[in-house]
């Protein structure tokens, strides 16, 4: 990609990066709050993850590995672009193994293989504020953060439940972070919600467009909102099984199968299913790359 | 002998703003009771009787005088200026005040009220329930009125229960202002009764009667009133500077 | 249990408040700077003005005055509604009755408006969240002062909703759709459902037809009777005064102009502005 | 060839920018970025100002890339600006100061200075002109050397000005008709700030913003956004009284940097140094409103609002002035009074992208919400 | 200067948020820092960190028995803007008997924008990954242990500072041999082991 060697090493200016990474630092030290930032704009489109791609061109060097994902995939366009982005601006190696990879970043998915000491997980957000639907006014939220109001969080969940008879929440389920601020964790499924817990690694998350940066150290308390009689619950894997690699108490894509109609399970992480089919095939595992 | 509650030189002038009018209701008022004694006071209606009464239970405010009661809580204290905290106190637990009025919460029912009034005496639920039937059953209400609302009693009934309300506190001062005004004769009979019993456990008493015969038997002094004015022995309460 | 006769549950020390610029004549304070409350130099309103009041544990302080008075200013500064522009406020229940709510850090703050403080508006769009069901807005407070077991929330939401005259099957229904009368009451609800030891009542039976009213004020006097909350009670209704509150303050353009026992105030009030209150309701 | 959004996604793109080129170019003719620089002027100016980024050889490049598309020209533009360390801070344009092309008042039938009609459409009519069909480079340069011929412009219309001729070029008068306005005491008079303005691009915007971050993101809004909620705003969504355009000035400004070694440079007391001008439109809208004045007594005044971007886009600048009033005003009644709601939405980049964004898989959301769905059907 | 701008920043930021992200744990600036040819007479570690993470955009100040001088090569190398102890962004806290006074004075930010408490550059005479200190909170496993060659004092009044947290000041300790570590706010600090 010629075009890019046009541009800076890490695509940014060195100012841009180091405005980035004062909020980075910022945000590890006060878990769970959104820093505010000037957010640069993107060669790729605001809204396709451009909070992320900004966390880690401000934090690549020539030593790392680095892993992009897109709803679990490796392969997927988004994904693919990004990565391109990313090496054609510093050149640097990517890999699909989310165990070698010293930064993975991650649109919807954080990887079933346990993250690491050491390692990073940028998460892409395209709403960072958990009480943006309770509250419409920056101005507003800012303030309840500020005041540790966050009986609205708790109250749309009541709600769900009162009308629903359980909390009906999605992905993007709010936790509460260091028992003090109340997080939006990215549009991950409910079933990732618990890897945040006490995490090896170190999570940080950007919203290009919402010019907020937020992280989870490691070892950090990561509690999903919920009641004590309506504890926090993952997506039901019931009788779900890996129609390629067998695994169970992974998250899968719901396939409907063309000859039967029916549906069928499958490892939304590729990478880990394809590592998993390796292994039971006898061929080495390896990052593909 | 020292006496509960004695009064010196009262004299409580109205002013209607408006009609830029002061009205004289009493000027010079002394009068003393003595622990246990009943003292009735007469005179004609528009005499300033109700007055002072209401004054001695702060529902008025005097310009001038002073009024000793000694208190079970706080000692000798002159009711004109302790402060309002304590006169809420005394209301609740040592001074009572029956009146011809009906003072009921409207919505609340015969039995709930009597009740009420004992547990603010610190009574415990247990015994402020028996002592609620009780009154209820002394002054004759049908036991099917006890928990209906006392706004939907007759004039007599409501009197009655204003009464055993003043009365199942056990209050150390209590102040009747004409409380039998509009009963029937066997209704009068049966506070006639209470009182005397009340007299008879050592209660302190100041009521006004209409009826002078209600009070034959009972009264162990009595003030004339006339023109906002009487003249009396007053005893003095014991630690109250002279 | 009596409590004792004179703990104050909250103390409010030199209050202010004004809205507009002040200018050099009315900033002196001075009586004669002012047409009633307003100053017509700079346009300045002073809706409190230098105020100082007790509240008693357990009971019931009434606060009359006509519109304009200032009354439902105190109720704002209190539940930081709006920022006072001077003077202190001191709740036994937070530290120790030591610390000036209105000085404390924000988060503070919304600590004490969360789990020492009720409120019920004059107007409900200000104290209900129209979007969310009823039993949600009553376990809303109950939120915020830290329960988080849902059913029990529920629970207790749909005992005081009754308590109310919510009927069942409306509990789960937006208040949006409900009628001003049922709002209110819903906002009752709400206030008292975390047993705030210190409620703040804004003008709680205006605008209701009588009978609603009448079951309104026997709630509170309940609730009060029951867990011997404080209330600070303004209304513009005198009667609603006489039937709830041990003592009153009569406002007048910010001030007090006169306090005492409520039955004193109604049966031999002092001031001409008093007497004219007490004769307009005659 | 048809894609799976998880598999493949290297060949699938490469295969998607080839189309894309394919597009570009299948009627075998190449847009010449010259030529799209001269000729587009208006696109140009839109872009340039979309992007907060003048530079007209830039713009027309990216709108050559873009095949026109406003959108995703200013995006790539955008991004290059991103890239581009920022040495140094101008100091702040006087509008005033400008070499006017255009001055118009709607104000008044005469205003000190004259008007100027200068370039503008508004008086063309819009009947397509089958003739420029056949309009030739040639036929070009021989018409403008005949206009010059006939009639005394500078038509010093390039990006190489010096600073001699910046300097040696009239400037506007300074009297103009805002100051006859003023002057008989009916606009209602503002302190004048002179702090430093706030750049969104240094520093995310917080709430409530400054006039100066405000007029910053309307400026560089996207300019049919911006005019469709000032539009919203003259009928009746804000503004209350009919607003007059005061002065509209299309022209160039001189641009300066402050030495960055001088003591006191930011302030803008040190030396300068001249480093370009800009042609911008610069617009002051007399907005009658109601001024409580005390006592009961409330007057009509004019405020101003203003509005400026890069080029000339007149109805993007007098937009921009009216939405500034009613940002100004403090009421919120209406949506285009609300700054969150009018800063947050009408940035190109930001809604284009995040709208586009609906076009990325969302399977995993999908799932996990079809998840939350089937149990609540189950509890209920 | 054989220092990269571009790559030898990156490590020593990476290295910095290492840190950050893991109290107790330490650094080592070591090798970026002995890139650094400039003759100025404090720590190079010190000195990394400012370039680092320092640039126009941002305010610092110093406090040292030299500030002007030492501000005035910081801000010659950095552009950034010097300022009141109390509105600085960073704060540079060089040679012994200043880091107490620095905190003391440092800005804790605001509830609404917590982020503006300052970040405290302190140089110390060692850091130890064993020592009288035991840490806990985000980024630490379960306890750390610190030794931090540093006069007493800076651990009380770190903890007035950060009293109220979200509120407080972030501390990066750098020490002669160019090793850091860090103290965010969250960092409970105990005396110890």
């Amino acid at each position: 990609m010629n075009r890019e060697r046009l541009y800076n090493f890490a695509f940014f200016d060195e100012g841009s990066k180091r405005e980035v990474r004062r909020a980075i630092l910022k945000a590890v030290a006060i878990p769970g709050y959104q820093v505010p930032f000037a957010s640069r704009e993107m060669p790729i489109a605001r809204g396709w993850g451009t909070g992320g791609l900004q966390i880690t061109l401000s934090l690549v060097g020539k030593e790392d590995v680095i892993k992009v994902i897109d709803q679990g995939a490796d392969e997927s366009v988004n994904a693919v672009s990004i990565k391109r982005l990313v090496v054609g601006t510093t050149g640097i190696r990517t890999t699909d193994d989310a165990r070698e990879a010293t930064i993975i970043q991650s649109r919807h998915r954080i990887p079933e293989f346990p993250l690491a000491r050491g390692q990073i997980l940028v998460l892409q957000v395209p709403m960072p504020e958990p009480l943006r639907f309770v509250e419409s006014s920056e101005y507003a939220t800012k303030r309840l953060h500020a005041e540790k109001e966050y009986s609205g969080a708790y109250l749309a969940l009541f709600e769900e439940i009162m009308k629903y008879g359980r909390v009906a929440t999605g992905a993007d389920h709010p936790v509460l972070v260091h028992d003090r601020y109340v997080m939006a964790p990215s549009p991950i499924p409910r079933f990732d919600n618990p890897k945040m817990m006490r995490c090896e690694a170190l999570i940080l998350l950007g919203a290009g467009r919402e010019k907020k940066i937020y992280a989870v150290p490691p070892f950090t308390k990561v509690a999903s909102l919920d009641f004590e009689d309506h504890p926090f619950e993952v997506e039901s894997l019931e009788g779900r099984r890996c129609r390629r690699c067998g695994a169970r108490e992974v998250f899968m894509d719901e396939i409907i199968d063309d000859a039967s109609g029916g549906a069928e399970y499958q490892c939304n992480d590729a990478s880990y299913c394809a590592s998993r089919t390796r292994a039971r095939a006898g061929a080495p595992a390896s990052g593909g790359g | 002998m020292d006496a509960m509650l004695a009064i010196e030189g009262l004299g409580k002038t109205f002013s209607v703003h408006q009609l830029g009018k002061r009205i004289k209701a009493c000027e010079g008022i002394d009068l003393a009771v003595a622990a246990g004694e009943f003292i009735g006071i007469t005179g004609r209606s528009g005499s300033g009787k109700s007055t002072i009464l209401k004054l001695i239970y702060r529902s008025y405010l005097p310009q001038k005088g002073r009024a000793w009661y000694r208190s079970e809580r706080f000692g000798p204290i002159d009711l004109f200026q302790t402060s309002e905290r304590q006169i809420l106190y005394l209301r609740r637990r040592e001074i009572g005040y029956v009146s011809q009025f009906l003072n009921l919460v409207p919505r609340t029912t015969a039995r709930d009220s009597i009740e009420q009034a004992a547990l603010e005496v610190g009574m415990g639920s247990e015994r402020a329930r028996e002592e609620a039937e009780r009154m209820l059953r002394h002054f004759e209400l049908d036991e099917e009125l006890w928990d209906s609302y006392a706004s939907t009693f007759s004039g007599g009934e409501k009197l009655r229960l204003n009464v055993a309300r003043a009365m199942v506190k056990h209050p150390r001062l209590l102040l009747l202002d004409e409380p039998t005004a509009s009963l029937d004769e066997r209704s009068k009979g049966k506070v006639r009764e209470l009182i005397g019993k009340l007299k008879a456990e050592g209660t302190t008493m100041l009521g006004i009667f209409h009826d002078l015969r209600f009070m034959e038997g009972l009264c162990d002094r009595e003030y004339g009133m006339g023109l906002g004015r009487f003249v009396s022995d007053a005893l003095p309460v014991a630690g109250a500077p002279p | 249990m009596a409590a004792e006769y004179d703990v104050s549950a909250l103390r409010v020390e030199g209050l202010w408040k004004w809205f507009g610029p002040r200018c050099p004549r009315c900033s002196t304070g001075r009586e004669e700077a002012l047409e009633r409350n307003y100053c017509p130099d700079c346009g300045t309103v002073y809706a409190l003005r230098d105020l100082s009041f007790r509240l008693f544990e357990g009971e019931v302080l009434g606060v009359v005055g006509e519109s304009g008075s200032g009354k439902s200013t105190i109720l704002n500064c209190l539940y930081y509604d709006m920022e006072p522009s001077a003077g202190a406020a001191y709740l036994s229940s937070f530290e120790g009755g030591e610390s000036d709510v209105f000085s404390v850090s924000a988060q503070a703050k919304r600590t004490v408006r969360n789990t020492l403080l009720g409120k019920v508006y004059q107007n409900a769009l200000l104290g209900l969240k129209m979007g969310f069901s009823s039993i949600s807005n009553v376990a809303e407070k109950l939120i915020a002062s830290g329960d988080r077991n849902a059913s029990r929330m529920e629970a207790r939401a749909v005992e005081l909703l009754g308590h109310v005259n919510i009927p069942p099957y409306r509990m789960r229904e937006n208040p949006e759709f409900f009628s001003g009368g049922m709002q209110q009451r819903v906002q009752i609800a709400k206030a008292l459902s975390n047993n705030p030891p210190v409620l703040l009542l804004d003008e709680v039976t205006t605008g209701l037809d009588l009978s609603v009213q009448a079951k309104v004020l026997d709630l509170v006097k309940q609730i009060q009777r029951e867990l011997g909350i404080s209330m600070l009670l303004v209304s513009h209704d005198l009667g609603v005064v006489r039937m709830l509150a041990d003592r009153t303050v009569v406002m007048l353009n910010g001030k007090v102009v006169e306090a005492g026992l409520t039955d004193q105030i109604l049966e031999d009030p002092q001031e001409p502005y008093t007497q004219e209150l007490v004769h307009s309701m005659l | 060839m048809g894609y799976i959004a998880v598999r493949g996604g290297a060949e699938a793109i490469e295969a998607s920018i080839e189309r894309l080129k394919y597009e570009r170019l299948r009627k075998g003719r190449a847009l010449d970025v010259g030529a799209a620089e001269a000729g587009l002027r208006a696109l140009v100016d839109q872009v340039m100002a979309e992007a907060s980024l003048y530079d007209e050889g830039i713009a027309a490049l990216s709108i050559k890339q873009a095949e026109g598309s406003p959108e995703e020209a200013v995006f790539l533009m955008r991004a290059y600006r991103s890239t581009l360390p920022r040495s140094h801070y101008a100091l702040a344009v006087d509008t005033r100061a400008m070499r006017v092309e255009r001055r118009i008042s709607a104000s008044f039938k005469d205003i000190p200075g004259g008007q100027l009609l200068g370039a503008s459409a508004d008086y063309t009519h819009r009947l397509i002109d089958p003739s420029l069909r056949g309009e030739t480079d040639e036929g070009a340069v021989a018409w403008v050397e005949e206009y010059l011929g006939r009639v005394a412009i500078d038509a010093c219309d390039t990006n190489e000005a010096s600073e001699d001729s910046a300097a040696s070029r009239p400037e506007a008068p300074p009297a103009s008709a805002i100051d006859y306005v003023r002057s008989l005491g009916l606009i209602e008079e503002r302190q004048m700030d002179d702090a430093e303005p706030r750049d969104v691009t240094k520093k995310a915007i917080e709430f409530p913003a400054s006039r100066s971050e405000r007029l910053q993101i309307l400026a560089r809004g996207q300019t049919g956004a911006v005019t469709a909620l000032g539009y919203a705003a003259l009928r009746g969504y804000g503004a209350t009284l009919h607003p007059t355009v005061g002065e509209l000035r299309v022209g160039r400004v001189a641009v300066y940097v402050p030495d960055p070694f001088a003591a006191g440079s930011a302030k803008g007391d040190g030396d300068a140094y001249y480093v370009g001008e800009l042609r911008i439109t610069a617009v002051e809208t007399l907005v009658p409103v109601q001024v409580h004045k005390g006592r009961g007594k409330t007057e009509i005044e004019f405020v101003l609002g203003f509005g400026a971007c890069f080029g000339q886009n007149e109805t993007k600048a007098i937009a921009m002035s009216l939405l500034d009033q009613c940002l100004e005003s403090g009421d919120k009644r209406s949506a285009v009074q609300d700054e969150e709601f009018v800063l947050l939405h009408v940035d190109s980049v930001e809604a284009t992208g995040f709208i586009s964004h609906l076009k990325l898989p969302h399977y995993v959301t999908f799932q996990s919400k079809l998840d939350s769905l089937r149990k609540a059907r189950g509890a209920k | 200067m054989r220092l990269d701008p571009v790559l030898d920043l990156q490590l020593a930021f990476r290295q910095i948020l290492a840190a950050m992200a893991s109290p107790g744990k330490i650094a080592d600036l070591g090798r970026e820092a002995g890139l650094l040819d400039l003759d100025v007479r404090f720590n190079k570690g010190l000195l990394l960190v400012a370039l680092a993470l320092l640039d126009g955009e941002t305010s610092f100040c110093v406090a040292s028995a030299e500030s002007e001088a030492h501000a005035r090569i910081i801000s010659q190398l950095t552009y950034a803007r010097a300022a009141a102890p109390g509105e600085a962004d960073f704060i540079f806290a060089i040679g012994a008997g200043y880091a107490a006074e620095a905190i003391a004075s440092a800005k804790i930010g605001t509830l609404i924008d917590p982020h503006l408490g300052a970040t405290l550059v302190v140089e110390v005479r060692s850091l130890e990954e064993a020592g009288p200190f035991t840490l806990s909170g985000p980024g630490i496993e379960s306890s750390a242990s610190l030794g931090v060659g540093l006069e007493p004092g800076w651990v009380a009044e770190r903890a007035a500072r950060n009293i109220e947290y979200p509120l407080g000041v972030d501390l990066l300790f750098v020490d002669a041999l160019s090793r850091l570590a860090a103290l965010p706010r969250t960092t409970i600090v105990r005396a110890g082991v």
